[in-house]
């Protein structure tokens, strides 16, 4: 059933009927009523809400929760993700499933309450240290946002892996008729969490289940990250997703995901009204990102518009996709200045003409 | 069908909430929704807005770039929205605090002394309603009932004896808007 | 003869100095300023003892006292 | 024209804050200024600003300033105060802040003496992102992420900073005030100066807690949320001075 | 065959551990296990293990385990046991994770009244990177950050972890105890017994810390060391109950 | 003077020379001396030691000692900075200068406390939240390792930004003869401290200094970032470091930095043995990465190598750098165990080969 | 009688157990393990009274009793 | 000139000190030397070994990939880097504690019983002197008394009265490489 809820809201029930039985975060704008939520929501559907003392302390507490089998998430927003670095690196390394949502604002450091998609470099190239990746989706309506921060549960679950969801403050704040989707279950592909998860004592075996990311030996430690690295090659086998529009015949293609993607899409109108072509490759998922689709979706553009609220992180995996075969062209709005269609629509005319 | 409006003034005036309450007028009349509101750090004072988008097909964007009508509560919003009216537009200003003139002659204004006439209403809290009124008596977006039904969702149990006041306030305002 | 000014820029119109003024004298002027805020004044000045209350509870530090 | 005998503080700029009406932030500030000036130690002062309402606070501070991340303002003013060992910090923090996510900050710089004074608003509440609980939120109090009030079963019971902060040996002066009315407001005032004179005097270091309101949050009156101050409040965190050594 | 009066307790596994010689590590994850092997509940037991020398404890748990952050473990025991309500959940934490790094976890757990039982092997000094100084480092003390003896003025003061949760109103049981000979380690037995029985019976947040030794970091022998804890540690920190509610 | 010293030690004598007045940090290995040594060489030298009560408190403290001008360091090893990327964005969107030493150890999460190079996404991409650089060395050896501290200091202050120093285990742990810089003056380029930092009180005119990055007005927020981008422009533009040997006809290029380029040296040298032209490009700065010297450097060769200890990090930039205009192969060791020159050399034969 | 084992994988050669014995009779054994660490055993266990002190000490649970 | 030598023991037995003493001693003589450590958590027990190089050109990589000279402490050591050993290089191997036995005809052996001869000095923890004098005594890569001064270098003030002692085992070390 249609509802009009503010995003925030929204994507926390979202993750209840996929199943999420621990909530642990800490207050800060833009994402609040996620917590706020959550405090009554989840308790009263049987599962607990714990307002940690800090985002350290949110995603240590989500560790323990997943590293019991259970589906548990936190919510912040890019200074508190900052501060969760160390518990993600750590949650990757002892393979534990859980759930970031990260309402991005502007940055850098305390920066503004409002949107931006400034994070991108923050969610898909880490911060805390070693060789692993948090998948993360990059839903652009509040729609998608409620149904992928339900697949990010599966994900998370699938891979053992931690698994991100950014949107931008705009998705989080704003208010939408969203269907969600009830009572959601589990992924049938998902293997028994009891093959790994702890719950105390030991196996009928004698064996027992260590959750651990710390070795003595290097060699050990070496096969492991070899192990982890299968993992994330399968992910980007496996998990990429991006929506392709009109992009066959595309005089410009626009590469945008979220809010921008939104704004994009009223630029490709304003495009069709005064007859340029244009076509969006929007990634949902940034990381894995979609390299050979955009590659292959751009194929006939005459060049290519990374329009993001960020200056150039976007870019980098436009770049690396198009491994210099089109000329590329950036917009930008910042901080909570949002970026307007009209002027997106000339940075392509523009482009257009250059390109030629 | 497709309205985009901004209603705008400072923290503390109710700009968002008559925002939220157009939209769920609107989905209960089963448009397709879109509210974004925009504020600062401040809870009472600086500036605090929203997109409000209403159509009967899919939203694009919910980020309205110029507003078909801007709704204006101080101000501070005037001077921001006013030159981002589209043209043929219209906007709604507070004379009660707005002492700015009107600087456009491509859109229509509409003068609403909304503190003011609250306070003959009995209630200070209302000044907003009365604009949400005079946006909904000229635009016809939704149906009064259907604003009375969504401010009744909105404000939820236990609130619903301010409902005859505000439906009061409401139509205040659309008797401007028909003048 | 004290004179309690209330900069109307600074006044929130919390009313904490009415509260605390032994003389009863602070009170609303009725007028608000452009943030919508409410304001303050010392409604009988005649009766202040310039006993500085309603200055030192102002969180906005919008009272000065004078004396004359 | 005759004479001032109040006057606005020169610690404070000229220019209206963004909080509430009958916030104590405000309040704060303006006492923590004038005993600064009465000190005479404005041309020396540092305000150290944590994030939560006060976090603006680096447009009214009428001295150097520096505004922190959240939680991590006893370890900026560390810093500030072992490159600037002659200057005299003022850090305001409050509840979330201090005691929550900057715990850790909070004991430490106390247990290892640094020479600053920390003053505390406890508000019982998260101002500045829209009333969450806090670490100090009383038992029974609604709050947005308690909103049927905090059960101590699901969410712990008030943290007492000074309490805590006086089984430290280092702290010379650990405090808790009031400021609900004149009599209240004089001694968080003499107190304060106390603070600042340890300072002053290379002693180490001071905290002062002062309860504090939030009229929005606590969707109270300035005048209610006084009268909580003192009749809710003022039983789970007693004031008085937990420790003042020479 | 004879009757087995003590055994190799069932809690540990059959290996060596990595602890140097005399290290109370050890001892203390043994009267822990044995512990848990009397209250019979070693099938429910999970060890949450902290950042410091016990960190390879994974490998000597013979129960589910999991490894934490530094600092972490109490955030992290906090989520295993809202996952898991009716495990026995057994934290062991050094003292530079527990009061230096990991402090505000330490402190935020304790005031929920999270249902766990905390060990705490204060040791003085940072064992597994090297021995660094600690927050509890004795006033003199030397340690590889403080070469010439612990200096307050420089380094601040031992830090008091158990004074310090007893001014929390959530946690039942806080106590201090020693293991330098058999009257305190069957003591200590007795004291951790009780605070695993509290959380048996679900009444909430334990804490037992252990003067602990680090013949390495201290350059002692193992019997000098134990020496040291009743000589010199346990006038700083003195053994004792600081609460114990029912 | 050299003198035989050990890594860490030598880096923080070398720091001290640079001027450092204040160190804060917190154990961890593999870099540990660094504060020991401080510890009593910093207050012999009449500065500031403070062993903070977490790495969340050390970058902290640092911003409070930069933000008076003075020069201020921490360092750490992966799992600590993760925990400082609230603070370096911090420190980035206030303009604070200070140093940040990063001694890598294998990673994910705690993995172990051996030699790595895990951490270049951490440096690079940051992790903190918003549009921010870390301009990042990554010296070779112990004696570059300590003239690049020093100069690292330079840049923090001619560019009011936090700088970053990445080396892996093995050199903070090796030692090696080095000739430290006794003394070093500031770059006379460098502006005036006074003119942003905080004193205390106000400047003689009234005015106040502020340190901040929290912006309520979007506006100005963003208006910011487009200065601060301005500024990473003049880096990348001034600061880029790389060291170029052998690579003109060369059929391989060997792309590597710290102790992996000095293994590569190795395989350099089998090469020569053995009739393979081997080159090598050893980026000196990771960001502003040296993407247009890269690719004019492997104009000759037939293929590139990108040796890291690290799964396809450096390698990311490598292919930013070439732009699909040259078969790339990758040659990588993890978590402590080291790169072999002989495999390394191995791996160069077969690009040869395959390249042709 | 008592048999007082020590576990030659496990002991470390620490002393405690030797310390605490109220009878005196641990000792060192003057071997070493494959780690170097000395190892301890009960040299007289025929004055052994099974008070179970060198057990309940021992670090590294290496000491197990048995009564016979 | 380049001499190439790994030393490995378990934590405690001293390897990565006579490591660093015979770095030092090159650096004494003029020589380029690096000196790489590897270790695990364990203070005491598991494997602490350390290369070093020593040579009058500048020193590429630290690391040594195969050994000319492996000294080697325990038996855990022993199994790591028999294999590693440059064909034509030699072995030296503390037969006190390793009962393994060379398996190789490509390298040279050297038993040391060096716990056993430290015994007989009368101190336990010259072991590893012993061992760094029998590597020097083969390699000739320093003199003995550059040992000596790197020994002093490194233990500091105040430790001055073992040196003779530790001379001794050097000297000990270094007979037996001469047999
Ligand atoms: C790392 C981080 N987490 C969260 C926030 C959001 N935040 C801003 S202020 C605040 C709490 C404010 O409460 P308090 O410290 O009690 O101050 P008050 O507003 O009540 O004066 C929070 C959680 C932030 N800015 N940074
Ligand atoms: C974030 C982080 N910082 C630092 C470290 C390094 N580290 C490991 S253990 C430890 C301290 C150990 O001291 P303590 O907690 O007292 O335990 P002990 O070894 O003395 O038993 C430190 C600083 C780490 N692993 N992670
Ligand atoms: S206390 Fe100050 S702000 Fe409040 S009403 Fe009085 S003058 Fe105005
Ligand atoms: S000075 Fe005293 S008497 Fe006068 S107005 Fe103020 S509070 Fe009232
Ligand atoms: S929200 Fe509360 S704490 Fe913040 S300014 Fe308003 S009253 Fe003060
Ligand atoms: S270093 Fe100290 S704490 Fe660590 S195992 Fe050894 S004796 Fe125990
Ligand atoms: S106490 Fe245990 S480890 Fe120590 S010597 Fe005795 S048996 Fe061995
Ligand atoms: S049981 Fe008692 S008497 Fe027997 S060896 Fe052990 S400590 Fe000595
Ligand atoms: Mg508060
Ligand atoms: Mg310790």
């Amino acid at each position: 059933m249609k509802k009009l809820m503010k995003g925030n809201e929204a994507i926390a029930e979202a993750a209840i009927q996929a199943g999420c039985k621990c909530y642990f975060g800490y207050p800060i704008t833009p994402q609040n009523e996620v917590p706020e939520y959550m405090s009554w929501r989840l308790r009263e559907m049987g599962g607990v809400f714990k307002q940690a003392e800090s985002e350290v302390a949110s995603v240590n507490m989500v560790y323990g929760a997943g590293a019991a089998g259970v589906r548990a998430m936190t919510s912040s927003s890019g200074l508190g993700i900052a501060l969760m670095q160390e518990g993600i690196t750590n949650l990757a390394s002892t393979q534990v499933p859980a759930v970031f949502l990260n309402v991005m604002r502007g940055g850098p450091g305390l920066g503004t309450i409002q949107a931006s998609q400034a994070d991108y470099n923050q969610m898909t190239r880490g911060g805390g240290n070693g060789d692993y990746y948090l998948p993360t989706y990059a839903p652009s309506t509040l729609q998608e946002a409620c149904d992928l921060i339900q697949k990010a549960f599966d994900t998370a679950f699938k891979y053992r892996t931690p698994v991100g969801v950014m949107v931008d403050a705009t998705i989080g704040n704003m208010m939408e008729s969203v269907d969600i989707k009830e009572n959601v279950q589990p992924d049938p592909s998902i293997p028994d969490v009891n093959e790994w998860c702890i719950r105390g004592g030991r196996r009928e075996d004698g064996s027992v289940h260590r959750i651990k990311g710390l070795f003595n030996v290097p060699e050990e430690c070496e096969a492991f990250n070899e192990e982890l690295a299968k993992k994330y090659d399968k992910i980007r086998e496996n998990e990429v997703m991006v929506d392709i529009k009109d992009c066959e015949g595309a005089d410009v293609v626009i590469v945008a995901y979220g809010t921008t993607a939104r704004i994009a899409k009223q630029t490709m109108k304003l495009g069709k009204e005064n007859g340029l072509k244009i076509g969006m490759v929007r990634p949902q998922t940034v990381w894995p990102f979609p390299y050979d689709e955009l590659r292959e979706a751009c194929r006939d553009a005459k060049g290519v518009l990374c329009a993001e609220m960020a200056i150039d992180q976007l870019l980098q995996d436009v770049k690396l996709a198009l491994e210099g075969t089109k000329p590329i062209a950036t917009y930008h709005r910042l901080s909570g200045v949002m970026p307007s269609a009209n002027d997106m629509y000339d940075a392509c005319v523009k482009l257009a003409k250059e390109a030629k | 069908m497709l309205k985009e409006v901004i209603f705008s003034g400072f923290g503390g005036q109710g700009a968002l909430l008559i925002g939220q309450v157009l939209a769920m007028a609107g989905v209960i009349e089963d448009l397709n929704a879109t509210y974004r509101p925009t504020y600062g750090f401040e809870k009472r004072g600086g500036v605090a807005f929203c997109d409000v988008i209403l159509s009967d097909e899919e939203i694009g964007t919910p980020v309205i770039e110029n507003p078909e009508v801007a709704v204006i509560m101080d101000e501070a919003s005037f001077k921001r929205f006013e030159p981002l009216v589209k043209k043929g537009g219209a906007m709604f200003y507070n004379t009660s605090l707005i002492s700015s003139k009107p600087t456009r002659d491509d859109i229509e204004y509409f003068e609403v002394p909304c503190n003011d006439m609250a306070k003959e209403l009995g209630n200070d809290k209302v000044a907003n309603m009365i604009l949400l009124g005079a946006y909904v008596g000229y635009s016809k977006a939704v149906a009064m009932d259907s604003v009375e039904a969504g401010l009744k969702a909105k404000l939820g149990h236990g609130k619903e004896k301010t409902i005859p006041l505000n439906r009061k306030a409401l139509e205040m305002g659309a008797a401007i808007a028909a003048k | 003869m004290f004179i309690v000014k209330v900069n109307p820029d600074y006044c929130k119109g919390c009313g904490l100095c009415i509260d605390l003024c032994p003389k009863h004298i602070m009170a609303m002027t009725g007028k608000i300023n452009d943030k919508g805020m409410d304001l303050a004044e010392c409604a009988k000045p005649e009766d202040c003892i310039g006993c500085k209350s309603c200055a030192m509870t102002c969180p906005d530090a919008a009272i000065t006292i004078e004396k004359q | 024209m005759g004479e001032m005998i109040y006057k606005r503080t020169d610690f404070l700029k000229a220019r209206p804050t963004h909080y509430c009406p009958g916030c104590t932030h405000g309040l704060e500030h303006k006492l923590v200024g004038e005993v600064l000036e009465e000190l005479g130690v404005i041309d020396r002062s540092i305000m150290v600003i944590s994030v939560g309402c006060s976090a603006p606070a680096y447009d009214y501070a009428n001295v150097d300033n520096i505004a922190c991340l959240h939680g991590r303002a006893p370890a900026t003013a560390t810093g500030v105060k072992a490159a600037l060992p002659d200057s005299i910090v003022y850090l305001h923090q409050g509840d979330g802040d201090l005691l929550s996510i900057g715990l850790d900050e909070t004991i430490s710089a106390a247990g290892r003496g640094e020479n600053i004074t920390v003053v505390f608003a406890n508000n019982n509440i998260y101002g500045m992102t829209g009333g969450q609980m806090a670490a100090t939120t009383l038992i029974g109090q609604k709050a947005t992420t308690c909103p049927a009030g905090r059960d101590p079963h699901l969410d712990g019971y008030p943290m007492k900073a000074c309490e805590m902060i006086a089984t430290l040996t280092a702290p010379k002066l650990v405090a808790r005030t009031a400021l609900y009315d004149i009599p209240h407001i004089i001694q968080t005032k003499k107190i304060l100066k106390k603070a600042f004179q340890n300072q002053i005097d290379k002693k180490g270091y001071s905290f002062v807690e002062i309860l504090s309101t939030c009229p929005t949050n606590w969707h109270m009156s300035p005048q209610a949320s006084m009268e909580h101050v003192k009749n809710e409040m003022e039983e789970v965190y007693p004031l008085g001075i937990f420790k003042d050594e020479d």
